[in-house]
């Protein structure tokens, strides 16, 4: 049994998966953000993997994932700006705790 | 010169616009204003006569204004003899009345406005003598009409003025409607309203043979547009306006009603000669001579019996129209628009002659003056001369002209003649009875302290004074009539001078005069007496032959009464339907407020409640939570999916 | 085989140390094991031949992203959060829903023939992503740095004390 | 590839690993060993330390923090640019000119904001 496809793109569901859970669990803001990381990381596998063994004449998929790990940093970057400023103006960092908007 | 021929009525205009703007701020209260744009136009009309006189063709000024199917409709303007001899009279005629107002008009209070209306009514007034089309022509005859309505009403504050105000202008409007009923009949047998194109088809013969209820269609036409001319001219029977148009301050009465606004219409009848002349057998200029005749010797009756001084001046004003309708009717077209222009002249001195007086004396009535020649030797004078010359004496103007239409008349109707010749004598009559009463003997009033009034007054009189005189002799025979020559009608030829007309005329003159001063100078024959002898006749003229009962029962009080029918009609049946659907609108009303707030509000109360409660319900979905949102999108993800495998 | 004993091994450090980042009832602890787990990804990147890629990750995830993370740990809250609760009411149905999904995503990916298209990897990858970055990605290239730079003017904006 | 490329990389980090292990190996051995409960406490410049372990950090960490990740991201672009610079000359040059043009004004804006001020 060679190494395929297959297989990468199980390891990028599982880890897609465990990235969803804690988004849908985590109460810590924070928690979430590094979920979001890994559902971003299970995607640029699978840009990766599907460059190799899809397309391989060109390099689009690294190129793409070259994006997405800027968009992450990006992400990270305002993403945990908003944290902070919820902690500093809501005392928390509890996204169930954080409901302004609420009716 | 004729090309700056459109100057002559916006120069007026301009000055009517800037006294309007302006008013009391401009030079001399507007009045300089006002006069320096008459004056101008005057300048201008001289120098139009002078190039007349120099054989100067018949200049035409067009400007298209609205296209109108296969035509057009043009402004226009027409420069021949016909129009210059009106331009000169108007204007300076109208500059001298304008200069004395200033002196007459000096206190009072819409000193202004009166200049403008005077400028507004110049301007109209040379519009309506420029004008080359009917339709033109048309709007500067309702526009003087407006004017005299204005300047009749200028005090409105007397009742009698407001009163006067709406009787000229209802009663011209009468003439007018035929007037315009005859334009329309022109346009849509001709299709054109310019004189010249209808002259041209006129004379082509293109109204010949149509008949219009069993009358001949080009006399209709020209008795129709005749019909305006008695309404604006005064003749009998829409005369009744013009003796009550006495409540306008004099120097109105002077330049409108005496002088060229109620000369339109003999204008408009030279203007249009043509139509008459053409129409079968003379039918038209028959109506036009019995009806000046009649006019001329009814005014002339009832002028004697006035006691008003501007009252005898306003009946000899329509008498004189009369004489000038006759010279027309009777074929003596360069005598009627002669007689046009030297009256112009003397009837504006008498009148202005007449204000002088009432400035001295405060009042109208002749009978309570008396003696003025001492104390006004200008007015009197000039007042002598203008006397003279409506009275025909030679050499004075108004011999040569009234003698030209007497000639006419004695060549083509005798019965017309001797009407003339009788209005002739009346003439001299009342005019030296006002003379005797007003200017000789002793003053009857204790209270008034005649005085001369100040020199912008006089000397328009004596201005006018010498026009009065001298005027006349343009169309005198032994210099060859050169009026005659200047202006004068395709294929009419002036008879011969006639000594024995000329003497019957001066003899009537005479007559007058001398039985004028037999009763009021002399009093060889008391006028009491005189007045029982005539008795049932005098009764007749002293209420002016009952025209004015003769209108209120057979137009007013009809009107009234239908109007009052009308009212209770009103009142009692409209009124109560109105109301009936009124109420019933209510009860109506009432109903749909009952449905309104049961029906219509409970289904709008029930949607806002069934929102209200489905809000209330739904809320709670929003938790406001991401991560519930986050999960419903996984679910929605999951469901995706599946569909997506499944199929 | 030598390949996928290696692939075998990063995916165990890689999914293990996911698990404690998901599931650490400590916030720290979650962080720092997201290192093992990022780095382990770089590994993926090195058999999926895109060394350049899994250099980047090395740099901007494991070293830069995870120093921010855990420096907003510490700005906010104390201590490693551990007396908190960690997890909301949403675990058994977040755990059905993901199981569900990881199902699905599975049959979807066992059930495709996944077509491939012709030519190989080069052999340097980071030349290649300069000349695509400045030849075909120029958008790509161009429209990043105005991203990073609203990336920055908000992050500064938001996270700035307001005085 | 095969498994003997990996060889230089185990090589390296048996060396990496040794070259770390070795200094604490051999202080293990040769220090002397004293058991004080003062040794067991975090060293904070030899001040006694005082609170808690996790204090609360100035704003200020985050925001150079944030900075440095933002220009660290350009490297990403920076590196493949710079293997291909001479391949494209002065065309590439102004890209990057714009490239960086564009992140100097998020520095500006820093600047301005007065994110990178210590004080």
């Amino acid at each position: 049994m060679t190494l395929g496809l297959t297989h990468f793109l199980v390891l990028s569901t599982l880890l897609f998966c465990l990235g969803l859970f804690a988004m849908l669990t985590r109460r810590n803001a924070v928690a979430i953000l590094m979920g979001v990381e890994l559902m971003l990381n299970a995607a640029n596998i699978n840009l990766v993997a599907f460059n190799k063994y899809v397309a391989p004449g060109a390099l689009n998929g690294q190129v793409f994932a070259l994006v997405v790990i800027t968009l992450a940093a990006c992400e990270a970057g305002v993403g945990l700006a908003l944290v902070m400023s919820a902690y500093r103006n809501l005392e928390t960092v509890h996204v169930d705790e954080i409901n302004v908007m609420k009716w | 010169m004729r090309e700056l021929a459109w100057l002559i009525p916006v120069l007026p205009l301009v000055a009517c616009a800037l006294i309007f703007a302006f008013g009391p701020r401009l030079p001399g209260r507007g009045a300089y204003v006002a006069i320096a744009g008459i004056g101008l136009a005057a300048l201008l009309s001289i120098g139009i006569f002078v190039e007349g006189l120099g054989g100067a063709k018949a200049h035409e000024l067009n400007v298209r204004w609205v296209p109108y199917g296969q035509t057009a409709l043009d402004l226009g303007l027409r420069v021949d003899n016909l129009t210059t001899v009106m331009l000169l009279v108007v204007t300076i005629v109208g500059s001298m009345i304008f200069v004395y107002s200033v002196g007459y008009m000096h206190d009072d209070p819409r000193f202004s406005r009166f200049f403008a209306y005077l400028s507004l009514f110049a301007a109209s007034m040379l519009l309506l003598v420029l004008a080359n089309n009917l339709l033109f022509l048309y709007a500067g005859w309702e526009l003087v009409g407006l004017c005299s309505y204005l300047l009749i009403g200028f005090y409105f504050e007397k009742p009698s003025a407001a009163r006067a105000s709406m009787k000229a202008f209802v009663t011209t409007r009468v003439g007018d409607l035929f007037m315009f009923l005859g334009i329309l009949l022109v346009f849509f047998t001709l299709g054109t309203f310019r004189f010249e194109e209808i002259f041209a088809k006129v004379h082509a013969g293109a109204l010949e043979g149509m008949m219009v209820g069993g009358l001949p269609l080009l006399t209709v036409v020209a008795v129709l547009l005749f019909g305006g001319a008695i309404g604006k001219s005064a003749q009998v029977p829409l005369h009744t306006w013009l003796p009550d148009a006495m409540e306008g301050p004099t120097p109105v009465s002077a330049l409108i009603h005496a002088a060229t606004m109620v000369a339109a219409g003999v204008y408009m009848v030279a203007r249009t000669y043509l139509l008459f002349f053409e129409s079968p057998g003379h039918g038209a200029l028959t109506v036009v001579a019995w009806i000046g005749a009649v006019t001329a010797l009814m005014a002339a009756t009832i002028a004697v019996v006035q006691d008003d001084i501007k009252r005898v001046l306003a009946y000899s004003t329509i008498s004189q129209l009369g004489y000038m309708m006759l010279g027309l009717g009777m074929l003596g077209y360069a005598a009627g628009m002669f007689h046009l222009m030297t009256h112009a002249f003397f009837k504006a001195l008498l009148f202005l002659g007449a204000g002088s007086v009432i400035h001295a004396m405060h009042t109208n009535d002749i009978k309570a003056m008396g003696g003025l020649a001492r104390a006004m030797p200008s007015t009197y004078w000039t007042f002598l001369i203008g006397t003279l010359a409506l009275a025909g004496v030679p050499p004075f103007a108004g011999f040569w002209s009234k003698d030209e239409i007497l000639l006419e008349a004695f060549h083509h109707h005798r019965g017309l003649y001797a009407m003339a010749l009788a209005a002739a004598f009346l003439t001299a009559f009342y005019m030296f009875r006002v003379i005797f009463y007003t200017f000789a003997g002793t003053t009857r009033s204790h209270h008034a302290h005649p005085h001369e009034s100040p020199a912008v007054m006089t000397r328009p009189l004596w201005v006018l004074a010498v026009f009065s005189a001298g005027i006349g002799l343009v169309g005198a025979p032994f210099l060859g009539n050169p009026f005659h020559h200047y202006l004068h009608f395709e294929g009419l030829k002036a008879p011969a001078f006639s000594w024995g007309v000329a003497l019957a005329g001066v003899g009537a003159s005479g007559a007058g005069i001398a039985a004028a001063a037999a009763v009021y100078h002399w009093k060889v024959v008391p006028s009491g007496a005189l007045r029982r002898a005539a008795g049932p006749l005098f009764t007749l003229v002293a209420h002016k032959y009952y025209f004015d009962e003769l209108y209120a029962a057979a137009v007013v009080r009809p009107t009234l009464a239908v109007a009052r029918a009308l009212r209770t009609f009103d009142v009692y049946v409209i009124d109560l339907i109105v109301n009936l659907f009124g109420f019933a609108g209510l009860g109506l009303a009432r109903l749909y407020r009952v449905f309104d707030l049961y029906v219509v509000d409970g289904a709008v109360n029930l949607l806002g409640w069934i929102a209200q409660t489905a809000g209330g319900v739904l809320r709670y979905v929003q938790t406001g939570r991401a991560q519930n949102y986050l999960l419903a999108i996984a679910l929605g993800v999951i469901v995706l999916l599946a569909a997506g495998l499944f199929r | 085989m030598g390949q996928l004993a290696a692939f075998i091994i990063l995916s165990v450090v890689t999914l293990v140390s996911a698990v404690v980042v998901v599931a650490s009832q400590n916030i720290v602890r979650s962080a720092l094991s997201l290192i093992p787990t990022l780095l382990g990804i770089a590994g993926v990147y090195i058999l999926l031949q895109a060394e350049y890629v899994a250099g980047i990750q090395v740099l901007i995830y494991a070293g830069a992203i995870t120093v921010l993370i855990l420096f907003v740990i510490m700005l906010t809250e104390h201590g490693t959060g551990a007396r908190f609760r960690q997890v909301n009411e949403q675990v058994l149905p977040g755990t059905i829903a993901v199981a569900v999904l990881a199902a699905l995503l599975m049959a979807v990916f066992f059930g495709t023939a996944w077509p491939r298209a012709a030519g190989t990897l080069p052999q340097y990858t980071a030349t290649s992503i300069g000349t695509t970055f400045l030849t075909s990605a120029i958008l790509v290239f161009i429209v990043t740095s105005f991203v990073l730079l609203v990336a920055l003017m908000g992050a500064i904006v938001i996270a700035r004390r307001e005085r | 590839m095969l498994l003997v490329d990996w060889l230089y990389v185990g090589v390296f980090l048996v060396v990496g690993l040794a070259m770390a292990a070795l200094p604490l190996a051999v202080v293990w051995a040769l220090a002397p060993r004293l058991a004080q409960p003062q040794k067991r406490t975090t060293y904070e410049s030899g001040v006694v330390p005082f609170g808690q372990a996790w204090a609360q950090f100035n704003v200020r960490y985050y925001l150079f923090s944030l900075v440095f990740v933002i220009f660290d991201v350009e490297v990403i672009y920076l590196y493949p640019w710079s293997i291909v610079f001479r391949q494209y000359g002065r065309y590439a040059f102004f890209v990057m000119l714009i490239f960086v043009g564009i992140l100097l004004l998020g520095l500006i804006h820093a600047w301005r904001k007065g994110a990178l001020e210590w004080t």
